[in-house]
């Protein structure tokens, strides 16, 4: 097996005496789309904020790319690669969705202390922000001011975002969260033409979703990692059906 | 980010080369005063004025750029007028009167003092960076109020205007409020260049999300401190021109009842357009010179004793017009003129 | 410096907190409650004092004058908040601003108008004016411990109808999560209102108390919400706890700092250099102290959870 | 909007200025004055000083009629100086009359005599305007800001006080006050002790004056400072140990407020309501009646003020085209002055006596300082002699 390219190695955060993760260890491989599920209170915002940096981990380790980037801050780890997007929607609803996206083209290319030139003109950063929303399926509404979009709209518009930092990896929260059945479609079939291009890391809700897509998927209980395997192995698994008897149906 | 950002209503600047009426019309009124001034036979006066008006059209901007861009409300601003009067003051005492040196000295200063302040303030958020920006505004005006060599809190008269090399120039009315209209017309094409870009859009969306900003690979200190600097350094030049201005310094210029007003200025204007912030200023200042006599003369009605009275008592109509402003015009005096083109 | 003048200093420190601390925790349970910044709080402390110089005058009391005082000054209160304050609320801040420096222009020169410029006067009651002898030659007037009395009596007493109450469970729940005390059912409105005229009623007190001691005039209350507002940051919006400690910690830094920081500044410098380096660093003993605070602590001492 | 604002404000500076043109014969007085803020009560007593004499005078200044234009500096200097230029330009005043302090007096100067325009202080009297910034344009019917303050150190050292406390908010008119005062108390100073501007409450000064024991305190504590002082020391028993001189702290201005407190406590003066001369006693009277309150040195500056101008025009027949003419006049200062003895020196500040006064209650109720007795005769500023100006 290649070296993986996001590790976790026994992360832990607590408020108080809530523990919220607990000795989570993962290993997440080049090109996976790795899902963690979890029944809700499980800890996997958490986690993925403790990824992400957003929130600082009591204990344990994030290693990426084969570098431990425990004590850098979030926007370092975007800079080596580590993107995420968010479960509330968290878009600049001021701003065009094509600015949204160029600005994500923006800090990858180039500084940023430039007091001169109209940013919103410049063909560097809309071409590719342009490419992002394409991707994301969204192209047709780039000029359209993104606070004004539909709320599946923005979800794409989010995952255009995490394009554009030209991640090594995705950390996806819950991105179907609150979408209609169409509007959910559109973003499924965006993350399967994701898929295999580059890594993602998916938490979600939508069982149906999660097992169409995942290469493996790891199953958080309590804070804990219970499981980590393909989706088949993991919808036998007794521990997981336990974990989840009476929460919502196993797909 | 702070508790302002989700409820500031700045729209993004016109990003479109469309034809802009406001501002065109606004420096054309300002080019073309001079001659008017002259017609009115108190040309002194008249010019003194509007390079008030100018004067705190650019501290106006200088703050609207943090606070109307980057939803970070500094109370301590007008500690930069003083900074910039105090670099021209103290200069002038030791013999340097040229402005060529003044105004450097004035920026390095105001860009030092903003660095260090901003580095400390920025740690905090909302209301917090409201009080520290206000706790140091006040320490500087205390520092200067103690200044004994330099009139401690009498102030200091200037013997003249700045020279420019070398040259007496300012010391025509004319000359000084043609380089306000210089400075003022510089400082708002910087504005705008920076509000446009690359930069200025980092900062306007920190302002409207600073997560997102944090997610996509920025650090919105860093920007934010930086644009903290480039206000501090803009409002340090306004200092400069004041004091040349009322050829006088004194630690009058960094009370916070003045910090108070220029924030008034901005919010008058409407928060996040940049000839707002001047327009905010000339309101703020025309109402606060004219409203006396604007009283007297919409009473003619009244007996004589009775409109001196409302004369001498304008402020008790010019809160009530503040809050009436708040309540029914949203967004400022921008608002109201851009209101029929929206619809 | 003797022991005893740094007792007595003290006191003082602690009477300057209580009066600060009383116009403080109506200014942080409007913030806190509200969301709402009230730059007007400053001069409901001045009009408590002028209600309470107007009534002396007519009543020859101060007693009966600080008894009529309260509820106008509530009155007065629940005026401006149906008036003005009211449709505020879903405003951004400095729109808040804005408005409420205007209630602070008219209401300042209002009072010159009908008070006229010149400083009002309120003699000190005669049962409590006169001083106790603390050392030998060291008197200290009754008055003041008067002062100190009331401000610790209704601070207890914020703290028993804060924590203990229905109506201060409602006021503390809705300064961490104003949305879920809507959620409940409560009329938010009438909520508001309450904290509201409370507020203004404590300013009241507060510039009602200090009308004996204090000149009586238009603008008094600026430089103090200015005071008020860095007791707040300091002890974390929306705690009242917080603005107690705080208030107290600002007395003591203003009066104690002032009179000991040339003394303290001579130890390391030359008495002419200590002297004048003190002379400039007291003003700013407070701000310094805030500034400080704020690097440790960002969001104040006890900042409320939101 | 802004533009239609600027408009009027133009328009109304066209038609003021045009104005003129219409009656040319009307004399311009402008008094710039502190209006509105704590202070205001200072600018009001000068303004209605001011507007009683023009009406005492029937409404004409040296023959000629007069209109005043009263503006409001807000105590900002830099406001000041626009409304200053205002007065000058749009207005085309004949003299400046004001103001109450020296921080606006200073930022004002140049542009008023830059206009070659008579500027008569009524109360402000900063050193280097009295010393090297003296101008030929420039009078004052006031003092020179330390006079009061030399007149209580000359009491302290005549009465053989041995150690005195000093006391004054921290800017600068508190330490020109400090010093003041020690021209000529040679006595030790325990403490000199400064206080932040706009200090509420000074009992932490007043226990340490307490422990110290001092012979006297002499203080400089104006407006609401000096009221809050003034009850405060009362309060702490002090009043009846420790003497209490001091200057701009217990006056006409600040005595409705101080009241019984402040009874017997001392100051320095050129003049007091009680002042025994015909005119001021006409003066007091009718100040009284018209405005309902005791008279304070603020208004009686005011008051000589217009007499002094008065006299001017009378000599130079109404004309003022002749400015060294109307300097010459005004040097003259031919008028009786409230204060009875009236010169003026080198560098037109006053040639005058000042009396220890002391606060009292008079038999109607109301509080006035009245005169203990002469301590300075023909007493001329200490900074006169600074002056180059051929005045």
């Amino acid at each position: 097996m290649a070296e993986p390219l996001l590790e976790l190695r026994n992360l832990r955060k607590a408020y108080g005496a809530l523990v919220v993760t607990d000795d989570v260890s993962l290993a997440v491989q080049p090109g996976e789309l790795h899902a963690i599920i979890g029944p809700n209170g499980a800890g996997k915002t958490t986690l993925i904020h403790q990824i992400s940096g957003t929130l600082r981990s009591d204990s344990g380790s994030v290693l990426f790319a084969g570098q431990d980037v425990t004590s850098l801050s979030m926007p370092q780890r975007v800079g080596r690669g580590l993107a995420r997007s968010f479960q509330i929607t968290s878009i600049l609803p001021g701003f065009s969705a094509l600015e949204n996206v160029a600005l994500a083209v923006q800090a990858r290319s180039g500084s940023s202390f430039r007091f001169f030139g109209n940013a919103s003109q410049e063909k560097a950063l809309n071409q590719p922000a342009m490419d992002c929303l394409q991707q994301a399926g969204l192209g047709a509404r780039a000029h359209i001011p993104s606070g004004l979009l539909s709320h599946g709209e923005k979800r794409q518009l989010e995952l255009a975002i995490g394009l554009a930092t030209e991640p090594k990896l995705l950390l996806l929260d819950e991105p179907l969260a609150g979408t209609g059945h169409d509007e959910s479609q559109r973003v499924v079939e965006t993350l399967r033409r994701l898929k295999g291009r580059l890594t993602i890391v998916l938490i979600e809700h939508d069982m149906e979703a999660v097992f169409s897509l995942a290469d493996r998927v790891s199953v958080l209980v309590y804070g804990r990692v219970i499981a980590t395997d393909t989706p088949g192995r993991i919808r036998a698994n007794p521990e997981v059906r336990a974990a989840y008897l009476g929460e919502e149906e196993m797909v | 980010m702070t508790e302002l950002a989700d409820t500031a209503s700045a729209p993004a600047p016109s990003l479109s080369t469309r034809f802009e009426v406001v501002p065109i019309v606004l420096f054309a009124a300002f080019a073309a005063a001079p001659l008017f001034a002259t017609y009115s036979g108190a040309e002194g006066y008249v010019l003194s004025l509007l390079t008030r008006v100018m004067i705190f059209g650019i501290a106006a901007m200088a703050l609207d750029l943090i606070l109307g861009y980057g939803a970070l409300v500094s109370f301590g601003h007008a500690a930069f007028l003083g900074i910039g009067g105090y670099a021209v003051g103290i200069l002038a005492t030791h013999g340097i009167e040229d402005a060529l040196i003044q105004i450097p000295v004035a920026l390095v200063a105001s860009a030092l003092f903003a660095l260090v302040t901003g580095a400390i303030s920025l740690r905090t958020k909302g209301v917090y960076f409201i009080m520290i920006t206000l706790a140091f505004g006040q320490m500087l005006y205390f520092l200067a109020t103690s200044l004994a060599a330099y009139g401690g809190d009498d102030g200091m008269t200037l013997s003249s205007r700045s020279l420019v090399a070398g040259s007496r120039i300012l010391k025509s009315d004319f000359a000084f409020y043609w380089m306000c209209l210089i400075c003022l017309l510089g400082a708002y094409a910087f504005s705008r260049s920076v509000v446009a870009s690359r930069f200025g859009r980092v900062l306007r969306g920190t302002r409207e999300n600073a997560i997102r900003m944090e997610a996509i690979g920025f650090q919105p200190f860093r920007f934010q401190l930086a644009a903290y600097v480039i206000s501090g350094m803009m409002a340090g030049l306004a200092g400069c021109l004041l004091a040349n201005q009322a050829e006088f310094v004194s630690p009058a210029f960094m009370t916070w009842q003045r910090s108070g007003e220029l924030i008034f200025m901005v919010v008058l204007g409407g928060l996040g357009s940049l000839h707002g912030a001047i327009i905010g200023a000339a309101a703020f200042l025309l109402l606060e010179e004219f409203l006396p006599e604007i009283l007297h003369g919409v009473s003619f009605f009244l007996a004589e004793e009775t409109r001196a009275h409302l004369a001498e008592n304008w402020k008790m109509v010019f809160g009530p017009l503040l809050i009436l402003i708040v309540l029914f015009v949203r967004g400022g005096i921008m608002g109201l003129l851009r209101r029929p083109r929206h619809g | 410096m003797t022991a005893t003048l740094l007792f007595v200093q003290t006191l003082n420190g602690l009477q300057f907190g209580l009066i600060l601390f009383l116009i403080a925790a109506g200014l942080t349970l409007v913030f806190g409650v509200m969301d709402f910044i009230n730059l007007a709080h400053g001069v409901q402390y001045m009009v408590g004092a002028y209600l309470v110089a107007a009534f002396s005058v007519w009543t020859g009391s101060f007693g009966w004058a600080l008894l009529l005082a309260l509820p106008s000054a509530l009155g007065f209160g629940l005026l401006l908040e149906v008036l003005v304050f009211r449709h505020l609320y879903d405003r951004d801040h400095l729109d808040q601003v804005l408005a409420t420096f205007g209630v602070i222009l008219f209401l300042n020169q209002a009072v010159k108008f009908v008070w006229g410029a010149a400083p009002l006067s309120v003699p000190v009651p005669d049962l409590l004016s006169g001083s106790v002898e603390i050392a030998s030659g060291l008197l200290y007037p009754v008055y003041r411990l008067a002062i100190i009395a009331a401000g610790l009596i209704v601070a207890a007493l914020l703290y028993v109808l804060v924590n203990h109450t229905r109506i201060g469970m409602l006021v503390r729940a809705g300064a961490s999560n104003a949305a879920m005390v809507s959620a409940l059912g409560v009329n938010i409105q009438r909520l508001f209102m309450i904290v509201f005229g409370f507020g203004a009623m404590l300013a009241g007190f507060a510039g009602a108390m200090v009308a004996p001691i204090l000149s009586v005039e238009p603008g008094m209350g600026d430089n103090i919400l200015i005071l008020a507002f860095v007791v707040i940051v300091i002890g974390g919006i929306g705690s009242i706890r917080g603005a107690f400690l705080a208030a107290l910690l600002i007395g003591l830094v203003d009066t104690v700092g002032r009179s000991f920081a040339p003394n303290l500044l001579r130890l390391f410098l030359d008495p002419a250099a200590a002297s004048q380096t003190g002379r400039a660093i007291a003003p700013m003993l407070i701000y310094i102290f805030m500034a400080a605070v704020l690097f440790f602590r960002p969001s104040g001492l006890f900042p409320v959870k939101r | 909007m802004n533009v239609t604002i600027k408009t009027l404000g133009l328009a109304a500076a066209v038609t003021l200025a045009a104005a003129p043109a219409m009656a040319q014969e009307k004399l311009k007085v402008g008094l710039l004055l502190t209006l509105s803020g704590p202070s205001a009560v200072l600018g009001q007593q000068a303004r209605d000083g001011f507007q009683l004499a023009v009406k005492d005078l029937g409404s004409k200044l040296g023959g000629r009629d007069v209109e005043v234009i009263v503006v409001d500096d807000e105590l900002k200097p830099d406001v000041a100086v626009t409304k200053v230029k205002g007065l000058l330009e749009r207005d085309k005043v004949d003299f400046v009359v004001g103001p109450i302090f020296s921080n606006v007096a200073v930022a004002v100067h140049k542009p008023i005599v830059d206009a070659n325009t008579f500027y008569i202080s009524t109360n402000a009297g900063p050193s280097n305007l009295a010393g090297k910034s003296c101008s030929p344009y420039f009078f004052a019917t006031s003092y020179q800001n330390d006079q009061n303050h030399e007149v209580l150190g000359k009491v302290a050292q005549d009465r053989g006080y041995k150690k005195v406390y000093l006391l004054a908010p921290n800017y600068q008119a508190g330490k020109d006050a400090l010093a003041g005062f020690k021209r000529h108390y040679k006595g030790e100073v325990v403490e000199e002790s400064y206080v932040p501007l706009n200090t509420l409450d000074f009992q932490s000064e007043l226990a340490k004056i307490a422990s110290m024991q001092p012979d006297a305190i002499f203080t400089f504590m104006p407006g609401g400072m000096g009221v809050n002082l003034v009850k405060q020391y009362r309060a702490a028993g002090l009043a009846d140990r420790i003497p209490f001189l001091s200057a701009f702290t217990v006056d006409e201005s600040t005595l409705p407020a101080q009241q019984d407190a402040a009874i017997g406590m001392l100051g320095g003066s050129n003049w007091a309501p009680n002042l025994d001369n015909p005119q001021n006693k006409k003066f007091v009277a009718a100040y009284e009646a018209a405005y309902n309150s005791v008279p304070g040195s603020y208004s009686m500056h005011a008051y000589d003020a217009a007499l002094l101008i008065d006299s001017a025009l009378k000599s130079t027949g109404g004309k003022m085209d002749n400015k060294d003419a109307v300097r010459a006049a005004i040097k003259k200062a031919d008028f009786k002055s409230l204060r009875g003895d009236f010169k003026f020196g080198s560098n037109g500040f006053p040639v005058q006596d000042f009396y220890l006064v002391k606060a009292a209650k008079r038999s109607d109720g109301k509080f006035q300082t009245e005169i203990v007795e002469k301590v300075f005769d023909d007493y001329t500023d200490a900074y006169a002699k600074e002056c180059a100006a051929t005045n």
